[in-house]
């Protein structure tokens, strides 16, 4: 007992000269608020967030004895539970109602709801209830909880849940065109209409592929990339799967898939016995050619070589999404002279395919493999949509590059700015149907400037005095 | 754009199998000289018993543990409110070939075993490079089991218990994994569904009725569907377009005209609508959509150099990593 | 010669190859490193921000990778220590977690005043991939209760007013593969607005290039980003750079280290291409290509 | 056939529609998210029959003594001896916050059995097999990189200026080209640090009239500083500069990622992304349902 005693004293102690040299530190500088404290409804979320900012308290860059006097802002709130009276926005002025900010704010009773280091001017509240009205305020913070005034937001916000996002409505928009126009395409040869597709050569090599396997009485190797079915790409290189599944079936050669999920292997597995039973050979089905290995990438990476190096496969069929172990197989399957397709979206492996493969299909090539394959009419219509998606994002480019190079020229007239952003920002971007009005104030505000600077200096340029 | 022209790995007949057991001795012999002369593997460490006691809850259902050197702790157990204690050992690690090593270090059997068995699998792994082998044939089987059964103890604490079971039984996960859970932590009745789908899944091993299992299927590959459509046409369409679209009259910060950034927005945007040409499916490549098609195969054949050039990087630093480990952890000679 | 030459037994282009990076190792060959401007805009996002801010930093790695970015994952954790940054820790590859047990224990030993919970805190690995960052975007506690020590995040300082990743000052990926960058870019830097750098592989650099300066306001492309931001670190803190860590896997140099095997073996990948050049030009003047 | 095809084809489209609508709901954004957060755990069911097939397969090697049966042997054995040490955490410690209890450690947790397996099993296995890609780069690079046409030439002189412009050779053998380094070397000595200066600036983009040295403001320089900044300026700001400057490999290299690869990354991706729109409607509508397998 006598032991804890003698802490707790040196506790006490040491707890009152804690207390004083913060007292003495704190008195040295009194720190200016914050100013312009604004708080908005973050829009286009389900009532739960709001945005406060503010400019920067003019003790930002006052220092005490070399260290800064102002270490952060801590943001405070009052809620009115239903927001009773407040309907509208803006309604209520500052401390005016039941919710606001007394005078004498106890800053040791209230624990503030966030707090940010120096240097920011804005805090999003993600604990606000849709409906609720709230007040904010913000105060500067010293070093040993010392605190500025407080600076009081000018009017309090209600929080607002919407049912439709907004901002999302252009991408809505040009999400429908594709895809109604790929719809519309695969009605249209479902109706029996001509569609016409050029050549690929890679996909023209995999029967020819399947049927030197089948002369040289060795079996082929499809290998349908490392991620699981919750990618499209492996369901694309399924797809393709089913293809030359059908092959192998109708020139009676050994098809071996090894995976490394345990749903692609099912997947997989329905697959292939499908084309098998569609080419009446469910006799040549063998469920064990389609199996699991590991999921580790490069566990299955050394399986898969085992498989190559001791089965020599005479065609390896690489299609869906693969990382590193796309050239180790490449080099391996080389090494025993197997004829090689590849098919993959993934950019950064794309090169060592190109390189060491006898046929690439390269990104949207892959997707479209399963639709040639298939000489299904249906399916070859989706291609034809797939180009009036091309030519929607190239009229996009050249219409989007257009109005930015008048931007830049003829910048005093506001409309080709506003063009610009309302592309960028609007069309391509989140901000719904209506230009940001921030962003059109800056630019109003940059024309001014520069319109200005015609006026007095005709020459352009200038000495800068 | 390949050859065809291959070196056909040699299988170990005859003559290969004496080459083999002659370097196999060789490498042996090395490993016992290594193991002598460098210390080669030796692992040193410095163990440290961790003692914690319960200061609440019954001897069966122990709360609020506090480490026993703790000031909590040791008024506890001067008090005599101690309710259950509990102690083991843990070890840190010295730095491979360290020459000063503190007093109560130890060398770690276990720690140093690992060490040799994990140069000797990377030897057995790099043996491929001369021809497939028993070593190479024993490492990968080994790789395949030993990593299908982690990745399935990882599905099952992080899958499994982590996400179905502590959403509908929030007690059993409390009191067995992770008591840490909150106590007002309650169950999500939507979770239900996976459990209904993973156990049509698992129907699949039925000798009949295993078309059940299509169903959960559908659900995985509609989802896929539905969320990789918006994600990419998000992601990969339309910032990409935003990402191109620029002034092709490039200003620098004086608002004059900057040739060099002129030049290359243009070819930029050239380069895209070029490269968009050749991926057309309903043109034939001829004329000038063939010219245009063919400028696109260009502009995509520098992006795959480009890309095999800092590969090439990533990959060497992987080789460097293995030798540093060959050379440092285990024969101590750096 | 020209025949053995255009036979070359690709083991011996290996056995070449494993010389190329052996010797250096071993002769601990290191050729000066330069600062590229994109090493510079890394270290300054990070060295920019207020003492104090938070960061998120996530390993988004396994062993695989640790030869490229264990030493810039290090360089990163000694950086935001050396801010006195709060630090939270997590991955979303599960191989990566022992990644965060280790540069825990870097803290613990060359920055002993800074304790975890306080000025670090590791969620360790949650599986699920771009689901976990869309996840703790909007609501960090719904997906993580506990932090990966299993202690309950509200009586965690650093996380008891968490909210969700919104309230980063700053995030940062390390990144072999998908989920990594491109996710951290798609599902929180962009919709978020928060800002971001990342450190990548080689394989990936290129990929994320289209992404500079927005929302990606720096990137170290593979060791040689990770010897970049080595060098602006020492000169910055040229404490660090105590010879006890040169040894280590952990060391303050270690990506510089591994840029003489780097530039080595680049000098032969290139002569390997003139050499296969030379050969088939030969040949096809010779007619029978 | 109604259960074996017609409601799977109808869960996926119904899935598929659904993921897609939720997606503009700010209420239910998250659920395309949560979706995959579910399949984790059906990907974790699958398990079971990944692990069935891999014993069936592994013990029917066995059982028909086809070659190699002893490798499978070993499969079996590793299998089991990690799955059993991982799943019932055998040798595990407690951890701080329940210290009896030792089911609440990581999973990979320092110091027990399934690390031990975990470090030096896994770690060197995939790190090695990973690491063979140095050599497998160098034989392809050799074997297939052959100037056969105008395709194969850009490709492996892309990849020649990019492999020499990644470490310091690329400095070294283009050295003769100028930078502002060497440009302020031609000045004497006293000027140096001004030119330095000013170049600094000019390349950074400021403009001549902004330019500052020293607290001087171009507009207040006087005599030889005004003639050497006007001189700078040209000469670092000129064309002729910043081509020559722009073919040191270093920069030919930062050039070559910048631009052209650029370009071709983003056509990629657009096409990809319309790749995959595509294939998910396929799958939605129902036109491709090779997946579902057949219909009896």
């Amino acid at each position: 007992m006598g032991m804890t005693g003698m802490k707790y004293a040196v506790g006490l102690l040491l707890a009152a000269v804690l207390a004083w040299t913060t007292q003495s530190f704190a008195a040295d500088i009194t720190l200016a608020p914050p100013t312009d404290v604004s708080v908005e409804d973050v829009p286009d979320d389900i009532g739960t967030q709001m945005l406060v900012m503010w400019s920067t308290s003019p003790s930002e860059a006052a220092l005490v004895a070399g260290k800064r006097a102002l270490a952060g802002y801590a943001i405070f709130r009052r809620v009115a539970e239903t927001g009773d009276g407040l309907e509208s926005i803006g309604e209520q002025a500052t401390g005016a109602s039941e919710i606001g900010f007394p005078a004498n704010f106890d800053f040791q009773a209230e624990q503030p709801i966030g707090s940010v280091s120096y240097g920011r001017t804005r805090f999003v509240d993600e604990n606000v209830e849709a409906g609720s009205t709230y007040l904010y305020a913000v105060a500067a913070t010293g070093p040993g909880d010392t605190f500025s005034p407080l600076a009081v937001a000018g009017f309090a916000v209600t929080a607002q849940m919407e049912y439709f996002n907004v901002g999302k409505l252009w991408f809505l928009i040009i999400m429908l065109m594709i895809s109604l126009v790929i719809i519309g395409f695969v009605w249209y040869a479902k109706q029996g209409g001509e569609i016409k597709v050029r050549p690929i050569a890679g996909l023209e090599a995999v029967s020819e592929a399947v049927g030197r396997a089948t002369e040289m009485g060795k079996p082929v190797l499809f290998v349908p990339g490392i991620l699981d079915i919750n990618d499209i790409q492996t369901v694309a290189g399924i797809t393709v799967l089913a293809n030359v599944a059908k092959t192998a079936a109708q020139y009676d050669a050994q098809l071996k898939v090894p995976t490394a999920r345990s749903l692609v292997m099912t997947t997989a597995r329905e697959t292939v016995e499908a084309a098998y039973l569609g080419e009446g050979r469910p006799d040549a089905y063998n469920e064990d050619n389609i199996y699991y290995l590991t999921d580790e990438q490069f566990g299955y990476t050394a399986g898969v070589q085992g498989v190559m190096v001791r089965e020599e496969p005479a065609a390896c069929f690489y299609m869906g999404a693969f990382y590193a172990e796309s050239l180790i197989l490449a080099e391996t399957a080389n090494s025993i002279g197997a004829i090689q397709v590849a098919g993959t979206a993934m950019p950064s492996q794309l090169p060592f395919f190109v390189a060491a493969c006898d046929y690439t299909l390269i990104g949207e090539e892959f997707f479209a493999a399963s639709a040639y394959l298939s000489n299904d009419p249906e399916q070859l219509g989706s291609l034809k949509g797939q180009d009036i998606g091309k030519i929607i994002a190239a009229a996009l480019l050249v219409l989007g590059c257009l109005i930015a190079t008048l931007a830049v020229t003829l910048d005093t007239w506001r409309g080709w700015q506003i063009a610009e952003l309302y592309i960028k920002d609007n069309i391509l971007g989140t901000e719904g149907l209506v230009p940001n009005e921030e962003k059109v104030k800056i630019i109003d505000a940059n024309i001014a400037v520069e319109l200005e600077s015609l006026a007095q200096q005709p020459h352009g340029g200038g000495d800068g005095s | 754009m390949s050859q065809h022209d291959t070196t056909h790995a040699p299988k170990a007949t005859g003559g290969g199998l004496i080459g083999w057991i002659v370097g196999l001795l060789v490498l042996v012999v090395g490993m016992v000289v290594a193991g002598f002369v460098l210390d080669a593997g030796q692992v040193w460490v410095v163990p440290e018993t961790q003692s914690y006691v319960a200061l609440g809850g019954t001897a069966d259902a122990p709360e609020r543990w506090v480490a026993s050197a703790s000031e909590a702790g040791q008024a506890a157990a001067a008090a005599g409110t101690v309710v259950v204690a509990s102690s083991w050992e843990t070890v840190t690690e010295l730095p491979a070939g360290a020459a000063d090593r503190p007093a109560a270090a130890v060398m770690s059997w276990n720690r140093t075993i690992g060490v040799w068995l994990a140069a000797i699998l990377t030897l057995c792994i790099m043996s491929f490079l001369i021809g497939d082998n028993p070593f190479y044939k024993t490492a990968e089987a080994l790789v395949v089991g030993a990593s299908a059964a982690y990745w399935m103890v990882y599905s099952f604490y992080t899958g499994i218990v982590d996400k179905l079971l502590v959403n509908l039984w929030p007690g059993l996960v409390r009191s067995w994994t992770t008591p840490g859970l909150a106590d007002d932590y309650h169950w999500h009745w939507i979770y239900i569904i996976p459990l209904i789908l993973s156990i049509m899944l698992v129907c699949r091993l039925l000798p009949s009725g295993g078309w059940i299992a299509r169903w959960p299927l559908a659900f995985i590959i509609g989802a896929t569907a539905g969320f990789r459509l918006l994600a990419h046409l998000e992601s990969d369409f339309l910032l990409q377009i935003k990402g191109t679209i620029t002034s092709l009259w490039a200003v620098n910060a004086a608002d004059t005209f900057a040739f060099w950034p002129s030049v290359s927005a243009i070819v930029i945007l050239l380069s895209v609508l070029a490269c968009l040409v050749y991926f057309f499916f309903s043109m034939e490549h001829t004329g000038l959509v063939g010219k245009t098609a063919r400028g696109g195969i260009l502009v995509l054949m520098v992006t795959f150099g480009a890309a095999f050039g800092l590969t090439v990087m990533g990959r060497i630093t992987l080789l460097t990593e293995r030798f540093d480990f060959l050379f440092k952890d285990w024969l101590h000679l750096l | 010669m020209l025949n053995l030459l255009r036979n070359l037994d690709r083991r011996l282009i290996f056995l070449i190859m494993g010389l190329a990076v052996a010797i250096p190792v071993l002769m601990r060959f290191e050729p000066p490193s330069e600062v590229t401007m994109m090493d510079q805009n890394v270290f300054d996002a990070v060295q920019d921000l207020p003492d104090g801010s938070r960061v998120l930093l996530s390993f988004d790695f396994d062993p695989g990778s640790q030869g490229e970015l264990l030493p810039m994952a290090m360089s990163f954790t000694r950086h935001l220590a050396e801010k006195k940054h709060k630090i939270y820790f997590m991955c979303l590859w599960p191989l990566g977690e022992p990644f965060i047990e280790d540069a825990m224990k870097l803290l613990q030993e060359e920055y002993p005043h800074l304790k975890y919970g306080t000025d670090y805190v590791s969620f360790g690995y949650k599986p699920g991939g771009e689901a976990v960052i869309k996840n703790i975007i909007v609501d960090w506690k719904q997906l993580f209760i506990t932090d990966s020590r299993k202690q309950d995040l509200k009586e965690i300082p650093m996380t008891m007013k968490l909210k969700s990743a919104k309230s980063m000052d700053l995030l940062i990926s390390i990144s072999a593969g998908d989920p990594g960058t491109k996710q951290w870019i798609q599902y929180a830097a962009t919709p978020a607005k928060l800002p971001m750098v990342s450190g990548c592989t080689g394989v990936q650099a290129p990929l994320f290039y289209p992404y500079i300066p927005d929302p990606l306001s720096g990137l170290l492309a593979a060791i040689k980003g990770a010897a970049g931001y080595e060098k602006i670190m020492s000169e910055h803190y040229p404490d660090l750079k105590t010879p006890a860590f040169v040894k280590s896997r952990f060391s303050s140099t270690a990506a510089q280290q591994r840029m003489g095997p780097q530039f080595v073996a680049h000098l032969l990948m290139v002569a390997l291409i003139l050499l296969g050049n030379v050969i088939f030009f030969i040949d096809r003047s010779q007619g029978n290509a | 056939m109604i259960a074996k095809r017609t409601i799977p084809l109808f869960i996926a489209a119904l899935v598929g529609v659904l993921m897609i609508a939720t997606y503009f709901v700010p209420y239910t954004e998250k659920w395309g998210a949560d979706a995959m957060e579910m399949f984790i755990i059906l990907a974790a069911a699958a398990m079971v029959l990944g692990a069935g097939n891999l014993l069936l397969l592994n013990l029917s090697k066995i059982s028909n003594r086809q070659p190699g049966w002893g490798y499978a042997g070993i499969t079996l054995t590793a299998f089991f001896v990690t799955l059993i040490i991982g799943l019932f955490k055998i040798g595990a410690m407690p951890t701080s916050s329940a210290a009896t209890n030792a089911w609440t450690a990581p999973v990979v947790q320092e110091g027990s059995p399934f690390w031990w397996i975990y470090k030096y099993g896994l770690v060197p296995l995939t790190a090695t097999m990973f690491a063979m890609l140095a050599f497998y780069i160098a034989s392809a690079a050799f074997r297939a990189f052959r100037a056969k046409n105008v395709e194969a030439t850009l490709l492996l002189g892309t990849a020649f200026i990019v492999l020499l412009g990644q470490v310091y050779a690329g400095v070294w053998l283009t050295d003769f080209l100028p930078t502002l380094e060497s440009y302020v070397a031609g000045f004497p000595a006293a000027s140096q640090e001004f030119v330095l200066a000013v170049g600094m600036q000019v390349k950074a983009g400021v403009p001549l009239t902004d330019v500052v040295v020293g607290g001087v403001a171009y507009a207040n320089m006087v005599g030889e500083h005004h003639a050497l900044a006007i001189e700078t300026n040209n000469y670092i700001g000129g064309w002729w500069y910043q081509l020559l400057n722009g073919l040191r490999l270093e920069n030919l290299t930062q050039v070559i990622l910048d631009v052209p690869q650029k370009a071709g990354n983003r056509a990629i991706m657009i096409g990809i992304a319309l790749g995959i729109v595509s294939t998910s409607l396929k799958v939605i509508l129902g036109v491709d349902r090779s997946y579902l397998g057949s219909a009896d």
